[in-house]
């Protein structure tokens, strides 16, 4: 099947879309027939509802879904980690409840890493999960998760064994995040949304066969879930709102599917401080003529476009096939620069407008939104000092700090006290 | 030039901090600032009857405490710490020092009394739609008549606009330009032809509204077409009082960023034992010392009417813009996702940086007007 | 767009740097800008004959490599590095781009075969004692008479101007302004009535001169009285390429600071396992691969003649200016007093960073010239 | 004598004068003269040269000594330094020896403390003495000694147990600089001015009777050191050149000696940044009218005088007998912060003059000098990093770095290679 050529390839799913794609079938049930034909996750093994095709042949089975205007299977947000971490670690038992009604749609999932106090260090997770009468006893709390409110399952990283190091005392699992025990609230940001819940485990329930891979290798199964959060970061953040709605139910409801889940990210745009806007913001104000001003447009274009250019400097280098720069580890910090040096321009273009919001505001509101959500990107997905720590220890190849949680049994490392 | 506070005013800044913790608790702030006026009259009262604040730099003969702007900066400094929900700036400050600077002897006695006391609450309408706070931008009309006067025009980003009972407007005689042909009015909420509008504020601690005027029949206050200097005084001595203000705030932020870093651990150990922590820790003591500095020597120098005055509030102000700010972005940083929570009240201080940045002008304008006079 | 070089391009780089290496360590540069010229003669013949380094950027047909700006760029970026002592900048960079913009078919079949081969050093002198960098502050005059022209004035910050066999002079036609009336010429160094003062420069590695020019007879290069076009493209150009120059250096210090600090102890420790200078280091990083990807995107986009040139060479000049500045102020730093020795070799690239810093413009007139264009 | 009223005082000292000063007389023997009567030191212990009078009351002899125009004794600089150490640690034969020989200018003096690798911390210290024959005998070399070149005699902090810990295995010694054994080379800096110098030990000979206070008590003496340097930190870089000569040979004389001692600091007030040159400078150049070049000088007026102003209300918090509070320690860091804003607003006024030095340059190679000296302010007497720490930590009441240097014997702390 991996030597299948390009235009061969083309062709069957060309003529397989044209037999079954029908924008009036039930959306799971439309998924269904892709996934049974191959198309759904080509990539994926054969076993497991894929065609073990290459990366490259993948794209060609979506260009035709896309070409023909089709629905595609369910691959985005939590439930992709979910897909990863079952695919590379799950049992067979695992992938065969679970892979396919992820594809489907019909089970949303959300990552349950994060916990109050270890933000920046989903390895000193203190949420316990002890063994008892043949099941897991999950009880804590974790923080930071998106989607958990209208979540069916979810990947729970928890300490299995507090006398061993910190990172070898966790276990992973597949909990069910509709059982008592488990109380989900919404985390009201300061600029208003709720993309965040902050979940509440009380002697919550996992079954003895939901645990992913060994006791005390949650760590490693974490690693792949966090290499593929990070691979997935930018695309998920810039997808800012639902797609144009086709006519059709498969249409309508993959529509409503991506509305529910993209409704947490609709401010996500605000917090890049949204440089597009300030040439245009700065001549309808009058501020474009005030030297002072300019110069400060200037510093701020000229961040914005170096950083691009960055950007397009170290994919290029990939593309060419050399090995990665330094160029390619820099774009979450330099992401905090330009917002926070284009909240600044803002204000000053805004000048005294920069006190009002929602329709008194500059542009309905959507300067005040910049402002209030600006402050999220130096911390979301890692801080910026956390993003200093690795780009001085992995590019620049300097000494780590001293760690006094990593040579001692976990029960023994210095923790806050819970507030 | 005062360069260190007596025991009296350590005393009332200890008696207001100690009230402010008491009675402004951010669970009040809370609640306060989800109410339409922003302020609570028994609050208002109490500022009056239980700990006497009526007038601080209001002359005794009027019935104020005969008190100076060092200690009116300790009052609003202190709002500014526990950010207190309150019309205090907007009448105490704005619309008082106004009267006191342009009002002749019947007017202060008319007026100084009821505010000093809390009956009035009043403000002060400057600026308009164009977001200009220098006199220049000042378009709405005065047309005398009948001994009294109409306005006409709109006054905008009015602090507690709203909910006050008297505002002190500043008009232009018509056709006239720059600093000429200006005169303060004062205007009763309910004089007919004036409309006010409340404005959605990205601060929800302090309000404000927009004001427009249609024949809206007001009283001079002062000379007539007299305003220009004692308007400017009220701005500078409002800006070296707005810096007070604001490094109350910004002092408060930097205490609750250490108080966090000093409790949280992460990696098995406190945070503030991370050097990029202490680090930021000591360049926000720097920032915050200085920036205090500045608002104490301002509010010495309006005290005693220094020749570097007007320039020194300026300095104040644009120092407590940028200190204020990249303080309260520091302290989000400092508490990480947390920090940026609606529960964490962090954000209610950010809001508060936010909104003082660019009230009564940004640090680039107070710059320029700054250095128009050490330059001269 | 190239955001990419080319194997072979990358195969100059590392040739270049390993002749550079060799031939301009540090002994070298300090020997070097002791000297009045500057530079080396078997030093500048060496350049040509063992690399090939004879007119990168000038077609073949006048005895150059053929090669582009993003070629030339790696070339200055691996001197900038190097700290090279050299005429290359003057010569090979600004007058080279000045006649290959300015000359006709004639003249540049006369001048760029002996630049190409590096026979003849010349430079180029257009700014003034005013000091400013754009045509408007041309003051120099040009009277045609005999088909050839007489200069007066001064020009000033002329690089290797008391080393150079060939000056090209931008002067102006009397009573002309502005833009208008500008004319490119040839001026040979012996030509009577020019005075050539050397000018004693912060940078000991970059020598600077004055040149008085009375009734000095020179040759018109390209048209008569349309230079200005040609002149602003070549200043663009040169942009480019002094933003490269400077993010050699930068990268250098930054490397050389990073040598440092994971080599020294200090309280027991790696000074590159603290903290502070761990993110120092990540600062630095990020500052000089953006200055980098906007120099060589400037270089490409010289190459392509793409549309955004002009802005975006300003753009790369003003991040090169903050970048070189402040990653040599950094490295002194972390080598802490060491680094403010004479002894140390930082501050030598500290003086070049100075000094590139307001050549050819500081940053915020850079920014300025950029805004025109993005905002038109 | 310490309840001698001061108006009897002040009698006492005129009459004196009267009766001795002569502007001909050579200096040492003014000076001797001065010392015997007890009026060159006069808070010293009547047994050593002075007349244990309280600071203000001595006040009231300086200014007697001023009036008349008469040259005082020797008490700047380092020799400061040995004479408070001497008085606070020294032996009686030692006090003998150089205390009056301080006081006249017959002995200068030169501190080593610092060496290459321990600038900012002179508690790791390697230089070596080791007791043979009945005299230490010293090898190493130290670092960022000023007048070494012309000093007599030197405080030399240096190691004589490697199996303490760090900061007691230390020793304090009087070593003569006039000895075989003894290399001093200025160190110039890359401004040109050679204020330095490094001085190489090769079995140079101390005394046994030169060790001042214990063997291995040498920290305790070098804080009496570093004290009062800190102390004398400001006054000492203030004095930016020779006071006015007066005539007569005791005023030839003790010019001759200021200017020596002052001749290092003759570059100190451009290592400030000169704000003071900033306004006129702008006006001169046209570039005062530049809106964006307005902004940075305000801005540096603007930091420049909160400084001052913080500096004032530390002063005046202390005149009202008020606890220290956090104002007064952050002056040194503050003191960068505006020397680099400076160098940055000069260069914007000289532009392309700022590419100029010496005679062609801006003030007469003034601006260059600046611009070449600004970087030492961020170093000197203590980095930035230093600064900041000790903010952090005594300010803030920071919790320390980890510090593996503390916990073991000096041999097995890890140190730099020598270079």
């Amino acid at each position: 099947m991996s030597t299948t050529s390009e235009e061969a390839l083309r062709a069957e799913v060309r003529s397989w879309l044209e037999a079954n794609w029908d924008p009036e079938r039930e959306l799971v049930a439309w998924r269904n027939l892709l996934i049974d034909a191959g198309w759904g996750a080509p990539t994926w093994p054969n076993r497991w509802y894929g065609r073990d095709l290459s990366p490259e042949l993948a794209q060609v089975v979506d260009q035709e879904i896309r070409r023909v205007g089709a629905v595609g299977v369910a691959r985005a947000g939590p439930r992709s980690l979910a897909q990863a971490v079952l695919l590379a670690h799950g049992s067979d038992g695992q992938k065969e409840q679970f892979l396919r009604r992820s594809l489907t749609g019909e089970d949303t999932w959300c990552q349950l890493f994060s916990e109050p106090g270890s933000g920046s260090d989903p390895a000193g997770a203190t949420t316990r999960a002890d063994f008892r009468d043949g099941r897991w006893v999950v009880s804590g709390q974790k923080l930071w998760t998106t989607s958990a409110h209208h979540a069916d399952w979810g990947l729970l990283l928890a300490r299995t064994d507090w006398d061993k190091l910190k990172h070898q005392g966790l276990s992973y699992f597949l909990i069910d995040m509709r059982q008592p025990g488990v109380e989900v609230q919404p985390l009201r940001q300061m600029n208003g949304h709720a993309s965040f819940n902050q979940v509440f485990f009380t002697d919550a329930e996992v079954a003895a066969d939901h645990l992913v891979g060994e006791r005390g290798g949650g760590w490693a199964v974490a690693t792949t879930t966090l290499m593929h959060e990070r691979r997935g970061f930018d695309s998920f953040g810039a997808g800012a709102g639902p797609t144009d709605v086709r006519p059709g139910r498969t249409h309508a409801q993959a529509s409503a599917e991506a509305a529910t889940a993209l409704e947490p990210y609709v401010w996500y745009p605000q917090r890049t401080g949204r440089v597009d806007l300030v040439l245009e913001g700065a001549r309808a104000s009058g501020k474009l003529d005030d030297p002072v001003v300019r110069q400060e447009i200037a510093k701020l274009l000229s961040l914005a476009k170096s950083v691009e250019w960055t950007a397009r400097r170290a994919r290029a280098a990939q593309a060419a096939g050399r090995p990665p720069g330094p160029e390619g580890s820099l774009g979450k910090l330099a992401a905090s620069l330009i917002a926070r040096a284009a909240a600044r321009v803002h204000t000053q273009i805004a000048g005294a407008d920069a006190m009002l919001t929602g329709a008194d505001g500059p542009l309905e509101g959507l300067i005040a939104e910049i402002l209030v959500s600006t402050p999220a990107i130096s911390i979301a997905g890692g801080t910026d000092e956390i993003q200093r720590n690795i780009i001085a220890e992995r590019v620049l190849r300097m000494p780590k700090e001293p760690s006094p949680d990593l040579d001692r049994p976990f029960r023994d490392v210095p923790r806050s006290v819970a507030t | 030039m005062q360069f260190s506070f007596t025991s009296e005013q350590e005393e009332l800044r200890s008696v207001l901090r100690r009230y402010f913790e008491d009675t402004s608790p951010t669970s009040t702030v809370r609640r306060l600032m989800e109410t339409e006026r922003g302020w609570d009259a028994a609050d208002w009262r109490g500022l009056h009857d239980q700990i006497g604040l009526g007038g601080v730099h209001v002359p005794e003969a009027y019935g104020g405490l005969g008190l100076g702007f060092v200690e009116l900066g300790i009052v609003v400094e202190e709002m500014g710490r526990a950010l207190v929900c309150s019309p205090f700036f907007a009448s105490s400050v704005l619309a008082t020092t106004a009267i006191l600077n342009a009002a002749d002897e019947t007017q202060k006695a008319e007026f100084l009394p009821k505010l000093a006391s809390g009956e009035t609450v009043a403000t002060l309408a400057f600026a308009e739609p164009n977001g200009r706070w220098d006199v220049e931008g000042v378009g709405m009309t005065a047309r005398p008549g009948g001994g009294r006067y109409r306005l006409d025009g709109v006054k905008s980003f009015v602090l507690d606009g709203a909910s006050a009972d008297l505002f002190i407007v500043l008009a232009r005689a018509p056709g006239s330009q720059g600093s000429q042909g200006l005169s303060l009015f004062t205007v009763r909420r309910d004089a007919p032809g004036l409309t006010v509008q409340p404005l959605a504020a990205l601060d929800p601690t302090r309000k404000l509204a927009r004001l427009a005027f249609e024949g809206v029949e007001a009283d001079l206050l002062g000379e007539p077409e007299g305003a220009a200097a004692p308007f400017a005084r009220t701005l500078a001595q409002a800006c070296a009082m707005l810096a007070s203000e604001m490094v109350g705030g910004a002092e408060r932020l930097r205490e609750s960023a250490l108080e966090y870093a000093s409790l949280r651990m992460q990696f098995g150990r406190l945070i503030s034992s991370f050097q990029s922590m202490k680090h930021k820790q000591a360049d926000m003591l720097l920032e915050v010392e200085l920036a205090k500095s500045a608002a104490y020597y301002a509010a010495a120098a309006a005290d005693d009417d220094a020749a570097d005055f007007p320039a020194v509030a300026h300095l104040a102000k644009a120092m407590a813009s940028d200190t204020y700010l990249q303080t309260a972005i520091h302290t989000i940083q400092i508490h990480g996702g947390i920090g940026f929570t609606w529960d964490n009240d962090t954000h209610l201080w950010f809001k508060r940086a936010k909104s003082s940045e660019v009230f009564l002008g940004d640090a680039a304008w107070h710059r320029e007007r700054m250095i128009q006079t050490w330059a001269a």
